[in-house]
């Protein structure tokens, strides 16, 4: 037990949207940060947004965000107390919490010994199992070899799932339908799982199919409280990688949400879990939970259960840090009215969510009632192919369920980008599919819905007559332009910049 | 001016001629006057009979990307009567196979000869921290692969070719 | 009593973040808009977000958005089923709900009748004193001439207010210290009322010194149900407009809040008043709350009561219009939270926030937790002077007041505008002031704050150098921009952009 | 180059060189090393000394607007050297009043020749909607009166001049 004490001066550990989240939160409690930076990001959002940024090194996360000696170089030199490190990188990692203790900067989440139970996956499993939460039928320990591999395939029977033992966000993980497909998943599930964790570990799960995704947000002090915060329906996926989540989850009855919630504090207690985390379980059909894994650190899709809850979780997370206890007891939560959240990628949905980076030449967000815009980015930004695809998360509040899908339509009819292909125009679609509006829905939906036609009605004739008006306007211009306008760029659009109210 | 215009799967001939600072624009059989306004640097006002569209605009290689609502149609544009494409020419015959993102090119699924269906995987790249199979987009025979693996390359940069 | 029904199509008979804000709400709920608009708003942004757009006229408001017989005959030939009003322009014109319905066209707003027996200043406070509700001391009849008003005034005594009869928004208000005064009042007062209202007609009474403004939000639909949503702390004001409005207030006691409540509930059922509409009390230092007056219309700061309450008023609006029932009563709504609103304005703050119209050159909004803002401009709008200066409202939701005021402070922090002057610096200086956070304020507050010096600590020398170097740059860029940098574009600025990570 | 920033009422001596792609400035005593970076079209990332500042500018006619978290520094530029102001020059000697705004004269609360102090009210504007008070920022005599009531000006024309 630590005695409280105010932090004046935090390190983010991080980039994008959650450095600036964390930031944020900072700058709300009065609380100075310190950004990381890499080459590829001297003008990110969230070296802009920060009281202090220090560069630690070339593009690649394993010469930069993932370099622990210059993180904790900077911190030293910056005075930082704390280090916060998102999500993703070094927030799974035992061995950074530990050089952190040592160097005597408090790490914003749970303890080494912590992490190490419950974040290596099949360790988690094995603490699951002695405490009698079900878990997927499958391996409790990292596969060393092929051979070990095979065996344990054999053994399990097809569809499995390889999973990478250090993993998380979806990399590193694999369904395989039959033998065949083995060795490739193999190969390249280890490679994916050494370029993003530094760790190729393998394990395998027997596959569960039409399998919910359903998460506990779990939050514990250094004085022995732990409480949950409800759930969170994950199963909108995308390469296994959540794209929309909400909360409440419409499949979960008040029985499985208290069941879920009371095996996941349980659990936490056991292990003497400390800060934000989140237990994730697969639901069959027959709403039967099984514990998958535990994610030790805030997880992207936090705001949900925000804005549902009404407790801010990066501000907790920093209170349990310095040694506070939980404001509240599980008696005090309360789920009110309805959140969803969409995942803004640089990917575009028409070709299998297939990454696009590039300069962002213009960005709208959303706004009004309910509406909530995590961002990592700006107009004139050049989205890298070095990171992650997440350029923002929209994130919509409303009395219930029906309410917030209409919010979140609304939401993504204000937002554009362009410069870059987005999952927005996915969004739209999807969040008007029948079978999401009515709850009905499991983690193969959004493969499910790529093999459909799209039965959306939509403004084809506009969009190219508004085209070839603009390319009347671009071929009119050309003896004037001197033929700029074919260029990508669209320098050609700028002209006449200044007289907005000029009729094209 | 006449032109091609395709998108979402359609193909149609359009026509624009200005009309006392609007736009006459004949699409088929359909006929709109588009009253289009400029609103703010990549945006238009367009009014068409009073029913308002709030237009986000791109250029592409191909023509004009073209955003209402959160949707957003890739619209290639080509000037029906010299046939060509107003930004860079589309290629027929043969798919020349380009990289979508600049990346590493990480395994080469097939060898040159090989005959493939359309969506049969031919390339992995990684880009972004994910590994991404890249397909065939229709059936063939592979060509010539033109990167090894390990490689790095730009956007846009020809991988492959499909006959 | 009416039958439910339900509107597929709403005209908006307002411009700017009002007609926005009615809009979205439509949107969300599957109903198509219509806009109108005069030759200034062509691409303003109620005209780009509406489903339907028509023009009704020259820019002067008297001449498009107060024309009611264009509007209606827009409705008539949109198949609009019904109008909503905004605030300002139509939306207390008992003769406009009228007209609309004789046409047939449902008016988003109390009947006629409630309009005239609460809408108009002087009628409303009889009603008030026949109900028992206190009421400022001062006349309750409009006064015809000079001699009139000039009798009143030696009768009440100085200080005194002038007021506009048909008035709302400050507009056609003054305080008159001394008799001296009073003639040259009375004449801008009566001008200012003349061009915003097109009635000229106005009153007197007591001026309190040191005066809360505090109003108390009303719902009430067709079945005779009736209740309030608290209240509203509006006593920062400029010009007798409010400019940060808060909720809850932080001066009223439970039993203040209690009172005010009953009062508000019982003087609206005893005019049968139907849809929302608040009324404006003054307190004084001993906590005596004084009717003022009922906005017969949606309040310009109705956000904060949403944030707070859960309740979309607009929503409730177009709902108790078609006839529902209210979905809730008095026991089922509680306060949650602290909301603060802060008003954008196009006003330059360092010189009496006089009016700043112009081109918007760039505009970056605030996101992340608890942010919610309602904007009617874009990037590149040009800011008419034709129309009020409030571009925007920025609105904060936290735990607390303290969290909100910090959260508050985080979002002007985010919030730029460049090519026009705006309110954000004042708010950034009047959130930090003691007072404020002590609660410690009055209607005065503003221009005793105008009339010290700035304490904060700025980061003068940062701009003098950031200056400075961006004026090296434009003069070392002289011979090949050819002198274009000293326009008073930002030309120059531009050149280079498609490098975004060029070091000036 | 040396040049005389004005803002929030001081004015300081400052000199700007390029070093190594970053920027010496010397502000009276002071030096900063500026790391100065565009970060979209109208922002810059500064860093100093590992100190981020995000700025916001706008060209004003006397230099330049600065706006950093929420607050907003209208910099007048001069350049030491020749002594001129970059954009428009400022006038010294005696004050003339200009429109702050496009709007309408409703009232000239002052004659030629009277005598005014600083605060005084000399002019009744209206602009958007409101009647404003343009008051008179210095003591002095009014030496001319340019606009009469009911007339429209633009923004920045002469309306009066106190001498």
């Amino acid at each position: 037990m630590s005695t409280p004490r105010k932090f004046s001066k935090v390190l983010i550990a991080n980039r994008g949207e959650i450095a600036v989240r964390v930031m944020r939160a900072c700058r709300e409690l009065g609380i100075r940060t310190v950004a990381v930076y890499s080459d590829a990001d001297r003008v990110a959002l969230h070296v802009r947004y920060a009281d202090e940024a220090y560069f630690i090194g070339p593009s690649p996360s394993s010469e930069s965000y993932l370099r622990m000696d210059k993180i904790l170089e900077v911190a030293k030199r910056s005075g930082a107390e704390a280090i916060h490190p998102g999500y993703g990188f070094l927030s799974e990692n035992a061995t950074f919490a530990r050089v952190c203790r040592d160097a005597g900067v408090v790490f914003i989440g749970p303890p080494e010994e912590a992490i190490t139970a419950m974040g290596e996956k099949t360790a988690a499993r094995r603490v699951a199992v002695a405490a009698g939460v079900p878990v997927v039928p499958g391996a409790l320990h990292v596969l060393a070899d092929h051979a070990a591999i095979l065996g344990e395939a054999t053994r399990i029977g097809y569809p499995l799932m390889l999973k990478a033992a250090a993993g998380g966000g979806g990399k590193g993980l694999r369904l395989v339908h039959k033998p065949e497909e083995l060795e490739a998943s193999v190969q390249r599930a280890r490679s994916e799982a050494k370029s993003a964790f530094g760790d190729d570990s393998l394990y395998i799960e027997r596959a569960i199919l039409k399998p919910r995704h359903i998460e506990i947000q779990v939050l514990a002090d250094t004085h022995g409280n732990a409480v949950h915060l409800f759930e969170r329906e994950c199963s909108i996926q995308r390469r296994h990688q959540k794209i929309i989540e909400e909360s409440p989850s419409p499949f979960v009855t008040p029985e499985l949400r208290e069941r879920m919630g009371s095996l996941a504090v349980a659990l936490v207690k056991k292990v003497g879990y400390v800060n934000a985390g989140t237990l994730e379980f697969l639901v069959d059909e027959n709403r039967e939970p099984y514990f998958l894994e535990m994610n030790t650190r805030l997880q992207v899709e936090h705001p949900i259960t925000e804005m549902v809850t009404g407790v801010d979780l990066v501000k907790m997370q920093i209170r349990i840090a310095q040694g506070e206890a939980l404001p509240f007891a599980q008696k005090d939560l309360t789920q009110r009215g309805h959140a969803i959240e969409c995942r803004v990628c640089a990917e575009d949905p028409e070709t299998n969510f297939i990454p696009n980076p590039g300069r962002i030449e213009s960005l709208r967000v959303p706004g009004g009632p309910g509406v909530r815009d995590d961002s990592g980015v700006y107009e004139g930004f050049e989205v890298s192919m070095f990171y992650d695809p997440m350029i923002s998360k929209l994130v919509v509040h409303a009395e219930t369920r029906e309410a917030a899908i209409a919010r979140m339509l609304r939401a993504v009819s204000e937002y554009e980008v362009t410069g870059i292909k987005t999952t927005l125009p996915f969004f739209d679609r999807a969040l008007r599919d029948r079978r999401f509006i009515e709850g009905d829905f499991d983690t193969g939906f959004v493969s499910r819905l790529q093999a459909e036609k799209d039965e959306r009605v939509r403004p084809t004739e506009i969009a190219m007559a508004v085209a070839a008006v603009v390319a009347y306007r671009a071929r009119r211009r050309t003896p004037v332009a001197s033929g700029s306008e074919t260029s990508s760029s669209s320098l050609w659009w700028r002209l006449g910049h200044r007289d907005s109210v000029t009729r094209l | 001016m006449l032109f091609d215009a395709t998108t979402a799967g359609q193909t149609a001939r359009v026509e624009v001629r200005e009309n006392h600072g609007a736009y006459r624009v004949t699409i088929g059989e359909k006929m709109l006057e588009l009253d289009l306004v400029r609103a703010g640097n990549h945006y238009l006002s367009v009014l068409v009979d009073g029913v308002s569209h709030d237009v986000g605009i791109e250029k592409t290689a191909e023509g004009f990307a073209v955003l209402m609502r959160g949707d957003r149609f890739d619209v290639e544009i080509k000037d029906a009567v010299k046939g060509a494409v107003l930004g860079r020419a589309t290629h027929h015959g043969p798919l020349k196979l380009t990289a979508p993102m600049p990346g590493k090119i990480v395994k080469v699924l097939v060898r040159e000869g090989e005959s493939v269906e359309a969506g049969h995987g031919v390339l992995v790249m990684e880009a972004m921290k994910m590994e991404n199979e890249l397909k065939a987009n229709k059936a063939g025979k592979v060509q010539e692969i033109k990167v090894q693996e390990g490689q790095a390359v730009e956007m846009g940069a020809l991988l492959l070719v499909i006959g």
